[in-house]
């Protein structure tokens, strides 16, 4: 069973030489650690900013320069600083070219809530709606199942949607799997000493298992 | 052209209890402080804030919501206020939340003299209900109307007499969007220059968006979220 | 009767303190040079630029510096410069105050024309169209009559329009009119030595005159 | 991130006959020279080219007019060529003359996802023709599509060689719009620079809109009215 940083290193893997990558708040934000240094990868933070770097170091920090998670961070050699418009405008016409990020449930047909639990305080939605509604390409970075023991890979989200029909990957503590333009959860990798079993006991929606199912190498 | 002000106060004197206001900053980034801080002191109430954010406890629109100065707020997050909550909860404040492109964009609308603008953002969720939906090309989008804003304020780091403006690093989020979407766009910034200083090249909000613009003294700046890694260290983030 | 530094002059009174303006190609371009210094008045012209300057003195020409009618120009301290997509955004915003512009005919409604004449070639309408749909305040420079003593103020344009109830006001080498909300040209000026007799003959669409029409003072 | 190229050919390698094209420039100012030079060289045909104006005789889009490259031009204004008046007339090339600024907003439309935008620019012409109106909040608009093309191709003054785009004066024009506007966009740029050289707030277009960068040599940069006036003139215009 994978922890976070292994979900974190496992997404890594899916980005490849000459992306522009968003990363959402929590785990996503991770997976910026464990990007090959051989990859020219640039990260975009959707608070207006091409070219993300490391946190700052001690007394470094710039408070006129952060991430769309309102955290201090550094600017790389060759960013781009733009206004929210341009922003999201460059998210809408697909010029990101791969979208990570968290969710509370992931439906078989592509469906995602990650927002809003009735009877709760609504935060609000920030990005994710234009992010989920544009990207061409999302991976979702999760837990499997929520701390009752339920599934979040789900015939139908129960909670309200944050977009419909976009997730293509998810990456959970147990497993890889590609969500099917025709609806199902293809099983793709399992996480080291998690069988296929137990995989399917923790996937209430539709699973699909083809064949040997691999080993993930981390 | 005489769009120098003397500070916040004069800048907002005519800002009435009931009108919409728009506000620049993401969290608590490029925020117009001084400005907040007038409208604290002037007591003006019943105000529509359009911001990204609603500020925290003690600092940026959190200050107005503590002297229950607004009634509603149009934002994208706004989860980092016990206040917020509370008032929220007991019917005191009213919220609308919308994705954070289409708050942007509905904002640029405005400045750009677009009535309504197509987004893909919410469609198949509760923030497309009641709202015109229309295929483009085998794709769905939502119909989302321009704002109209009685004030725009705007923060700025560079200004010019003639309203030009420059912003810094990520400071400049949300604030040229809205200075283009005022009726009246206020803008405070750190430094107040004379024409000709600035590179024409390098102005971000043209002077012609800006009606009142003055230098703002003593800028906190609070940082949200202090995140820094060790010297070092292998992590980057 | 005006030439055409007499109609400019005219035109620049319309100017007041602290005015965005756009100029035309032609008789328009002439306003600036009468534009009292004691004024702050900033051009804005639509190929991208605030605080458009005077022509560059001989060998100061810069390639990269023009005007929408494609002169060489300068810029004036304070100037901004701006892309093709904000520039007729602000237009469209209605930040310029006044628009003036040339016409080749202007109906009793408002109606426009300036940029096709069947069977000739055209050259396309350029940012005309979109001036006379946004601005909030138009000032039509033109001859009163054309060529075959025809005149140019008509009940109805009969060449094709380039924008609908949008001129406010109409200064020509015979007078200065005011186009009313309910339709017709309203004499306010007349030219040195024109008659009101005589600007009745010249005008084909309905002219409302009331009282005495004072001479343009220049 | 690999996007700097030998120079135009290489750039233009892949532009094949009958694809649409976006070209920046403003009448003769802020062109692509070095691109356009490699098109007429490649001899590449049926083009539909979407540019403001479409040059002169013997410079800029001219040069492809000449060498009949060109089957469809979507512009604002095209009055300076003598070829182009003589194939529209000719019937060998097809003209569709819009509106500048919806000109400029349907690039802007493409580059931020928007698939259609509202404007009232052709209102009551015969622009308006087969376009849906709609009235907002009193006032009538045309529904304009964004544009659709293969490639853009831009010209500016300095660029890093992630892309990253900064144009000088006004020979910014169309270029940051259309730059953003193509499947494929190729820039031009008189400094090729590295990264960490270009301030980050002084970026026009940022580098994740550029596919192919190269520094041309020796910019002709032809003035097409050179105005001027004389020491002492009393008329400043």
């Amino acid at each position: 069973m994978l922890d976070k940083t292994g979900i974190a290193k496992r997404i890594a893997k899916e980005i490849k030489d000459g992306y522009y990558v968003n990363l959402g708040i929590g785990i996503p934000t991770l997976v910026a650690n464990y990007i090959p240094e051989s990859l020219d990868v640039i990260l975009q933070s959707e608070n207006g900013l091409l070219g993300m770097g490391p946190f700052p170091f001690d007394g470094e920090e710039d408070p006129d320069l952060i991430n769309a998670g309102k955290q201090t961070i550094t600017m790389l050699p060759g960013s781009a600083v733009f206004d929210s418009a341009m922003s999201f405008g460059m998210i809408r016409a697909q010029k990101v070219h791969l979208t990570i990020l968290g969710a509370m449930e992931v439906s078989e047909n592509g469906d995602i809530a990650n927002w809003k639990i009735p009877g709760k305080m609504v935060k609000g939605m920030g990005g994710a709606m234009d992010l989920v509604a544009s990207a061409q390409n999302i991976v979702v970075a999760m837990q499997h199942v929520n701390k009752a023991g339920e599934s979040k890979l789900l015939p139908k989200c129960t909670l309200p949607l944050t977009g419909v029909n976009c997730v293509k990957k998810i990456v959970t503590e147990l497993a890889v799997l590609d969500v099917l333009p025709e609806g199902g959860f293809k099983l793709l990798e399992r996480a080291p000493g998690i069988s296929v079993d137990y995989i399917m006991k923790a996937t209430a929606g539709k699973l699909v298992i083809e064949g040997e199912i691999p080993q993930m190498v981390l | 052209m005489n769009k120098v002000v003397s500070g916040a106060d004069e800048a907002i004197r005519d800002i009435e209890d009931g009108m919409t206001l728009m506000l620049g900053g993401f969290g608590l980034c490029g925020l117009p402080e001084k400005c907040i801080g007038a409208l604290v002191k002037k007591g003006v109430k019943q105000l529509t804030c359009i911001s990204n954010n609603a500020g925290v406890d003690n600092f940026g629109i959190g200050l107005m919501l503590q002297n229950r100065q607004v009634k509603k707020m149009i934002s994208s997050y706004v989860g980092e206020n016990a206040e917020f909550e509370r008032q929220l909860l007991s019917g005191e404040l009213d919220v609308e939340l919308i994705p954070q492109g289409t708050l942007a964009t509905r904002c640029m609308a405005a400045g750009y003299g677009m009535p309504a603008i197509f987004t893909p953002a919410g469609i198949g969720t509760e923030v497309a209900e009641g709202k015109e939906v229309r295929n483009f090309n085998g794709k769905d989008y939502l119909m989302e109307m321009a704002f109209d804003a009685d004030f725009a304020i705007v923060k700025a780091w560079k200004g010019d007499t003639l309203g030009n403006l420059i912003y810094k690093s990520t400071a400049r989020n949300f604030n040229p969007v809205m200075a283009m979407a005022g009726k009246i766009t206020i803008a405070e910034v750190e430094e107040l220059v004379e024409p000709g200083t600035l590179d024409p090249d390098h102005i971000h909000t043209p002077g012609i968006y800006v009606h009142r613009i003055f230098k703002g003294e003593g800028y906190e700046k609070r940082i949200e979220h202090k995140t820094v890694r060790q010297k070092g260290s292998e992590n980057t983030i």
